[in-house]
């Protein structure tokens, strides 16, 4: 029915491993990286991958994951759309003999030995590191310093990480005071009506915290339209490191970028091979991350790949 | 000449017609999983069908729900979100330490009463369900982050049972207690549609409204049933989605509102009310199920052309049964 | 009879809708035994107060006491309960659903909760085959004609067990025999103490029935009298509150010259027209300035061909040719495009749109045959609007109502003049005065003829077989959903021919599923 | 002294009247909670205040909001306006952003039609579905919900399509005569949809093929053709929309771009009194349904409602706008206090909803 029917041909009898991803959408530029990131790393190791976007859906990931059981693929791996609930699938998976790689956002799972890896970044750590970035930035600032948060989907992993880890890491200057907190879903246009609102209600706002890119993309609209110069009137921290994102930073509009890559691909390829070989694996892997200020973004513009 | 040859059209194998979209449904849903056995060899394996019902048993039963509004001429689009504070409200309680009776009962009370709320409301205030049900999608999903932002995971030992138990041959082809229960619901369903009173009075209210005031048939409180009995079913659904998922999180079962809606028109029930069977809705639960389990095994697209091409198969099941339809009348 | 206590009495009743005071102060009252015709023009209020009386509507003032215990239902379905059971104006049964459901809906066999389907069928068979209907049960009843439903609906009610049975106009949708079998049914109902009400417009049929005749007029009880007291001119100058002179002088009506009509070219001619599974090929021409009336029974298939005329229904066999050339009529926009109009009996679902008002349910085929670009000045739907409400009386007056709230008789009014207004040359009345008061039908009649006078071609479908010999020059019978003959209509036919040629022939009442 | 109270009865009889009340009471709400809510000032020649963003922000949800009481009059509904909002902002965006020079207004111009066209297109394929194959409404518009978010992704492959151009940004953060231009432009389209409806015979026969189709064409009405036109109509009106959001941000996010609208868009037309059944319709009453929308989001930012309970705040505003709203309610409640006996009691009022 959907054509490419080579693709239907029962793996593992050709001598080429079959991976098997299931991805949690394509919700965002981010997301498409990773997605493409996966992609490209599969044919350049010479896997065969079976892709799947579950549309946000934890319930299609989980037919998914059944369904590469089935198919009998190599490895399983995905990005779990939340962090619990997985236990029964991946026993199924474990029962069957098929390794599971976990990428980009972490299960919650007692058991560990129901997946053999996690490759991904920390979201605490990112939002941690923007916290600190920001606790250095105003150690001289006498006064109060006011700061706006613009949360991701409510109830979304990196958005709960994201604020846990900033709120850890401002605690230690008391001075840092969040004023202000609303979600704008991870987009743009979110970012921008929230940021408008804030401006009004707020007459000082020193500090836009964002848990993405395109939120401070948005907002910053939103802060050129209200007469402030992002950057200076507003210090910018966000997360992620897109390339729209680095480019504002580059401008000197953002002030602060915590890295949070997609470009995931490669090492999952590794941990594939290794898994499949029997080599023993570390549990967690965290992506080489790093962060962004306007000098380094500068500098590593011309080279970004997302 | 014989009057015969004018009565109302009959087939000659003598399908009468209400039966013609549920048929055209079947039969198109054979085809499909026919195609699938052709295409990928792992189709064939009867798992495949039996996981069709264990990714699907909380949808099925959601869906039996919502064929009962529609055929009053209703609509419920709290049920995603009753599903999904159903789910929460389990794992918080079971969190907190509650027994799991007691959190089943409390979880099964919880969406019939914001049904019974909705129902009220739709009835006695005549306001048109779609709006008054949506408030509910608000107001349940608003309950899902107030509980809590982040997803909580279900430890107890009930729930773990009922969520990996295998029926069947636990190394071969088994399904999950989930698609027994939803079974059950699907019988008793098509049980209280097709021999109770309640169910022919939603017939009845979906066929004419006023008429079955006049008849005498308690309008009010068929109306306000239906929405309890939604809410039972999406509460049921919620309880078998944290079983399946052994968590709650509050943004499970977005959108899940209109997959129930698709499953129950795919499967010949009228939007306007009055026809349909809840045999119907679960064919339009496989065939979504067969959908995705088409795309999964494919592997090959890439995220928009999976929306695309599941958009396309739709549209060529729906046009289908549509020819299917229009010819055998 | 004043020595008996009345099963039900009904003091003072006032009932206002917005901008309608449909029952003012009304009193009545009903004995057991008896069967009490309930008159009054359109809009009179007898379905208000009916409906007020099951509780459908909540009266502003008065007192309603059945079997001596004041009541004050809140629905039918409390009614019921209290033995009062209903056959509303309009057939209100569920199309969805099959016969024997609708008859036993609500009070189905059951054993531990369970409907038994075998049971209830064999019931609903039994009891249609006491009005002498043999149709199939299981089917559902939207694919039977109004006439069946109307019998359904009849059955229905006379199988509950009941103290008061209302019945609303039961009888416009069926034809002489059909009546006959009601009227029977009425009377052992009565003989056994059950008190009738009993709505119509059809004066032959109270003087063949009712005991008693409370008169409304415009909301008001106008009085209460024995049958047997009251002479008919005297029961209609009650209920119209004049004089009546109309009813009279359409008899006198001339009969034009049929050969000289016939001789010029025919407006419409259908040659060999039919549809598989709906009506026998058939062949019929119409002149301009020509009444043809259509006679038949019941479901003998005259809806059909108005409807194949029409294009309502497409044709699969024969051809039509207007003006002597050929015409396809595949559709109702190409026979509107061809000047012909037709008026459905089933105003409710293929007639009006209830929800707009009388002014644009009038206009609605004037302006869809101008396009939607082009929109018919204010002023002029006003003056048009006007002038028809004016000409066939509408009440209430106001074009800006929603149709809706019209009574029965009116809203078919409002469906005549939407085709009036279009200047038709041939126009198809299925049942145009099915439900409309004496005064008003006589004024349809009037304007029939008029219309035909002046050069407009009529199609006149009428179960009232006097109305069609009136009115018609020529009529076509139907039989079993076939043409069987023509009679010119000149003084050699009567009634009783024509109903010798309808029942040349066994009747059938086949339903979909042969017997 | 009765006079004024049919008067008054009259007034709040009127459908518009609560939602009025309601949108009314929000803004005093948001007074009270921040005095500043309701001042527009002038900045850089434009005003600036919240109330322009509430009109600003509204300005998309009323042009879908108009071309779905369309649909809805002639008893469907239009899922996939959001979608279409999303692809006609994504080809826009992708053709602006391929040209050399992104402010050339003839490349802008060539992209609004480009996104026009398309929505032509699209809302042709639903017309075709609903009124020629005679599917569903809410499934045949749930296909390209489904798959016009793919389309849209297909079109910026993925990826948020930024771009820089000024003429285009013009359509959503524009200023004519101090005030956004995409009010404007939502007042001249809803302007344009009122005189098609109103001023020709559109209107009407729109609401008699959603009361009545069947009575609809045997009184010679093209039901099928009407049925197209609305979807189009919808279509084409959910496209510039689509424009206005994406140009809002500079930027095409195939995945987020009118993301809910169609949900939103709803709730206003029978905010505004249109029956989701078919049949009359209200143009005014929907523009006021997206504004007291839109007036409700920004309330839940401008308040600073913590993100976990402001959908239990929206559902309890609707809830409410919609109980006072409803004749039934009002009615129990008129009951209930003892000045007025001759008002119709709840039951009759529901009541009288069966004809004669
Ligand atoms: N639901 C309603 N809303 C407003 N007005 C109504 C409603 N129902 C009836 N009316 C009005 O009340 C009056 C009485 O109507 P009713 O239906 O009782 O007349 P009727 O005597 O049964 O006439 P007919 O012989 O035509 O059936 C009419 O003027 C009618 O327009
Ligand atoms: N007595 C009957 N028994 C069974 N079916 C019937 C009977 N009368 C009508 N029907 C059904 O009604 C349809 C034909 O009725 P139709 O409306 O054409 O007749 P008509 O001559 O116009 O009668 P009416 O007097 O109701 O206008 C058929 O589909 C047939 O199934
Ligand atoms: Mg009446
Ligand atoms: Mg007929």
């Amino acid at each position: 029915a959907c054509g490419n029917s080579d693709t239907g041909e029962q793996p593992a009898d050709d001598g080429k491993l079959t991976l098997g991803f299931s991805q949690v959408g394509a919700e965002s530029g981010w997301r498409t990286a990773n997605t493409n990131s996966i992609k490209e790393s599969a044919k350049e190791a010479g896997i065969e991958l079976k892709f799947d976007d579950a549309q946000g859906k934890q319930e299609n990931q989980i037919t998914a994951i059944r369904n590469y059981i089935q198919q009998k693929v190599d490895v399983i791996a995905f990005s779990p759309v939340v962090e619990s609930g997985w236990d029964t699938v991946l026993k199924e998976a474990k029962d069957a003999g098929i390794p599971v790689i976990l990428t980009d956002r972490a299960v919650d799972s007692a058991d560990k030995s129901l997946y053999k890896t996690f490759i991904g970044s920390d979201f605490v750590k990112e939002g941690k590191l923007s916290g600190e970035w920001l606790v250095n930035e105003t150690k001289s600032a006498t006064g109060v310093v006011n700061i706006v948060e613009l949360q991701g989907t409510t109830g979304s992993a990196p958005a709960n990480d994201r604020k846990k880890g900033f709120a850890e890491a401002i605690a230690a200057n008391p001075n840092l005071k969040v004023i202000a907190s609303q979600t704008g879903d991870f987009t743009r246009a979110g970012g921008k009506a929230v940021m408008e609102q804030f401006l009004k209600a707020n007459p000082k706002i020193d500090v836009l915290f964002a848990h993405n890119d395109d939120m401070g993309l948005g907002a910053l609209e939103a802060i050129t339209a209200a007469g402030k110069v992002p950057g200076k009137d507003i210090k910018i921290i966000t997360i992620d490191a897109v390339k729209d994102g680095m480019q504002a930073l580059a401008d000197g509009k953002f002030n602060f970028i915590a890295e949070c890559s997609p470009l995931l691909g490669p090492q999952l390829m590794e941990m594939v091979k290794k898994v499949k070989a029997g080599e023993t694996i570390p549990q967690r892997i965290e992506t080489v991350e790093t962060t962004f200020t306007p000098e380094q973004a500068k500098a590593a513009l011309p080279t970004r790949k997302y | 000449m014989t009057t015969s040859s004018l009565t109302p059209a009959r087939d000659w194998w003598r399908i009468p017609q209400r039966y013609v979209p549920v048929l055209a449904t079947l039969t198109l849903l054979l085809v499909m999983y026919g195609i699938g056995v052709s295409q990928y060899r792992a189709f064939s394996n009867i798992q495949v069908v039996f996981n069709v019902f264990i990714d699907n048993g909380f949808l099925l039963v959601v869906a039996v729900g919502m064929t009962f509004v529609i055929l009053t001429g209703g609509i419920d689009l709290s049920v995603g979100s009753v599903v999904a504070m159903t789910a929460m409200m389990s794992a918080s309680l079971l969190r907190s330490g509650m027994h799991p009776a007691a959190v089943l009962v409390i979880a099964l009370l919880v969406g019939p009463t914001l049904g019974l709320l909705m129902g009220c409301v739709i009835h006695f205030f005549d306001i048109q369900p779609f709006i008054v049900t949506l408030a509910g999608m608000f107001f349940a999903r608003g309950m899902c982050t107030f509980i809590s932002d982040s997803s909580i995971p279900i430890t107890d030992p009930f729930w773990t049972t009922m969520a990996q138990e295998r029926i069947g041959d636990p190394k071969g082809t088994f399904v999950s207690t989930s698609v027994l229960i939803a079974l059950v619901v699907v019988l008793v369903g098509a049980f209280v549609l097709a021999y109770t009173r309640l169910g022919r009075n939603v017939y009845a209210l979906g066929g004419n409204q006023q008429s079955a005031l006049l008849m005498g048939l308690p309008v009010g409180r068929t109306k306000v049933a239906v929405y309890v009995i939604s809410g039972l079913c999406s509460a049921i659904g919620g309880i078998l989605l944290s079983f399946y998922t052994l968590s709650g999180a509050p943004l499970i079962a977005v959108g899940m509102e209109l997959d129930v809606i698709a499953a129950v028109v795919i499967g010949g029930t009228v939007l306007t009310g009055g026809s349909g069977y809840v045999f119907g809705t679960v064919l339009g639960v496989l065939v979504l199920g067969v959908i995705k389990t088409l795309i999964t095994f494919d592997g090959s697209l890439n995220s928009w052309w999976t929306k695309i091409v599941i958009g396309g198969l739709l549209f060529a099941f729906i046009l289908l049964q549509r020819l299917i339809g229009i010819r055998k009348k | 009879m004043s020595g008996r206590q009345p099963v039900l009495t009904m003091t003072a009743i006032s009932k206002s809708f917005p901008g309608v005071r449909a029952l003012d102060g009304v009193d009545f009252r009903l004995f057991p035994g008896e069967v009490h015709a309930l008159m009054g023009e359109n809009g009179a209020g007898k379905s208000t107060l009916i409906k007020v009386l099951t509780g459908v509507y909540a009266h502003d003032a008065g007192d309603i006491e059945l079997a001596g215990q004041q009541v004050s239902f809140t629905g039918p379905m409390q009614a019921a309960a209290a033995g009062v059971s209903t056959v509303y104006q309009e057939v209100n049964l569920c199309a969805n659903l099959s016969v024997a459901e609708n008859i036993f809906i609500g009070r189905e066999p059951r054993t531990l909760g369970a409907i038994r389907w075998g049971e209830m069928r064999r019931r609903a068979r039994d009891l249609l085959a006491r009005l002498d209907l043999h149709i199939d049960v299981t089917q559902l009843l939207g694919t039977y004609s109004l006439a069946v439903q109307q019998m359904v609906a009849i059955a229905r009610a006379i199988d509950i067990q009941a103290r008061v049975l209302i019945l609303d106009e039961p009888t416009s949708s069926l034809d002489a025999t059909e009546v006959e079998q009601l009227f029977r049914i009425m009377r052992q109902l009565r003989d056994e103490g059950i008190a009738i009400i009993f709505v119509t417009h059809f004066l032959d049929q109270v003087y063949g029935i009712a005991d008693r005749i409370t008169v409304l007029r415009n909301g008001r009880l106008v009085g209460e009298y024995p049958t047997a007291e009251l002479p008919q001119l005297a029961l209609v100058e009650k209920m119209i509150g004049k004089e009546l002179d109309v009813l009279e002088s359409l008899d006198e009506q001339s009969k034009r010259d049929l050969a000289a009509l016939e001789a010029s070219t025919p407006f419409l001619q259908a040659e060999e027209l039919g549809r598989r599974g709906s009506v026998a090929p058939f062949s019929l021409t119409i002149h301009a300035g020509e009444v043809v009336g259509l006679a038949g029974l019941l479901g003998s298939g005259r809806t059909e061909v108005a409807r194949l005329l029409f294009g309502a229904d497409r044709a699969d066999h024969g051809r039509t040719a207007v003006d002597g050339k050929p015409a396809s009529l595949r559709n109702p926009i190409a026979a509107i495009g061809h000047d012909i109009a037709f008026c459905s009996e089933n105003r409710r679902t293929e007639g009006l749109v209830g929800e707009l008002s009388v002014r644009e349910n009038i206009i609605l085929a004037m302006q869809a045959a101008r396009g939607w670009l082009r929109p018919i000045p204010r002023r002029r739907q006003d003056e048009l609007v006007d002038k028809y409400v004016k000409a066939l009386s509408i009440r209430p007056a106001d074009p800006e109502t929603p149709v809706r709230n019209l009574s029965g008789g009116n809203q078919q009014k409002v469906l005549l003049a939407r085709w009036l207004i279009t200047e038709p040359r041939l126009l198809i009345l299925d049942e145009p005065t099915r439900g409309i008061d004496v005064g008003a039908k006589a004024e349809i009649q009037k304007l029939v003829v008029q219309l035909s006078d002046g050069g407009m071609a009529v199609l006149f479908i009428s179960a009232e077989l006097e109305e069609v010999l009136r009115l018609s020059h020529k009529i076509a019978v139907m039989r079993d959903r076939q043409l069987v003959t023509e009679l010119a209509n000149d003084h050699t036919v009567d009634a009783d021919r024509v109903m010798q040629t309808i029942a040349s022939g066994t009747r059938h009442h086949e339903g979909p599923e042969v017997a | 002294m009765s006079n004024s109270k049919a008067r008054w009865d009259a007034v709040t009889g009127h459908s518009l009247f609560w939602p009025a009340v309601a949108l009314l009471a929000l803004l005093v709400a948001n007074t009270i909670y921040r005095p500043g809510f309701l001042t527009v000032e002038m900045k850089d020649g434009h005003l600036y205040g919240s109330l322009v963003d509430i009109l600003r922000l509204a300005a998309p949800l009323i042009l879908v909001g108009l071309g779905m009481t369309l649909v809805i009059a002639t008893g469907g509904i239009d899922l996939s306006v959001g979608s279409m909002c999303a692809i006609s902002g994504a080809i826009a965006c992708l053709h602006i952003s391929q040209q050399p020079d992104q402010n050339a207004l003839s490349g802008v111009l060539v992209a609004l039609a480009l996104g026009i066209g398309l929505s032509l297109l699209l809302g042709a394929w639903n017309g075709a579905l609903v009124s020629i194959i005679g599917i569903q409404p809410i499934i045949a518009t749930l296909i390209l919900m489904v798959a016009g978010r793919g389309l849209a992704q297909l079109i910026t492959e993925g990826q948020i399509i930024t771009i820089n151009s000024e003429p285009y940004k013009s359509v959503g953060v524009g200023y004519l005569l101090t005030l956004p231009l995409a009010i404007f432009i939502a007042a001249g389209v809803a302007l344009l949809v009122a005189a098609v409806t109103r001023r020709t015979a559109l209107g009407m026969i729109i609401e008699a093929v959603g009361g009545n189709a069947e009575a609809s064409r045997l009184a010679g009405i093209r039901s099928a053709r009407i049925t197209f036109l609305v979807y189009v109509i919808s279509a084409v009106c959910a496209s510039i929309a689509g424009f206005m959001v994406t140009a809002n941000v500079s930027s095409a996010d195939g995945n987020a771009a009118g993301l809910w609208i169609e949900l939103d868009a709803i709730l206003a037309v029978v905010i505004g009194g249109t029956s989701l059944a078919g049949g009359r319709f209200s143009l005014s009453g929907t523009i006021l349904g997206a504004l007291l929308i839109q007036t409700l989001t920004t309330t839940v930012y401008a308040m600073n409602i913590s993100p976990q309970t402001s959908l239990l705040f929206k559902a309890v505003v609707v809830i409410i706008v919609c109980l006072v709203q409803a004749p039934a309610f009002r009615a129990r409640f008129a009951r209930r206090r003892p000045v007025a006996p001759a008002a119709p009691t709840a039951a009759d009022q529901s009541k009288e909803q069966v004809p004669a």
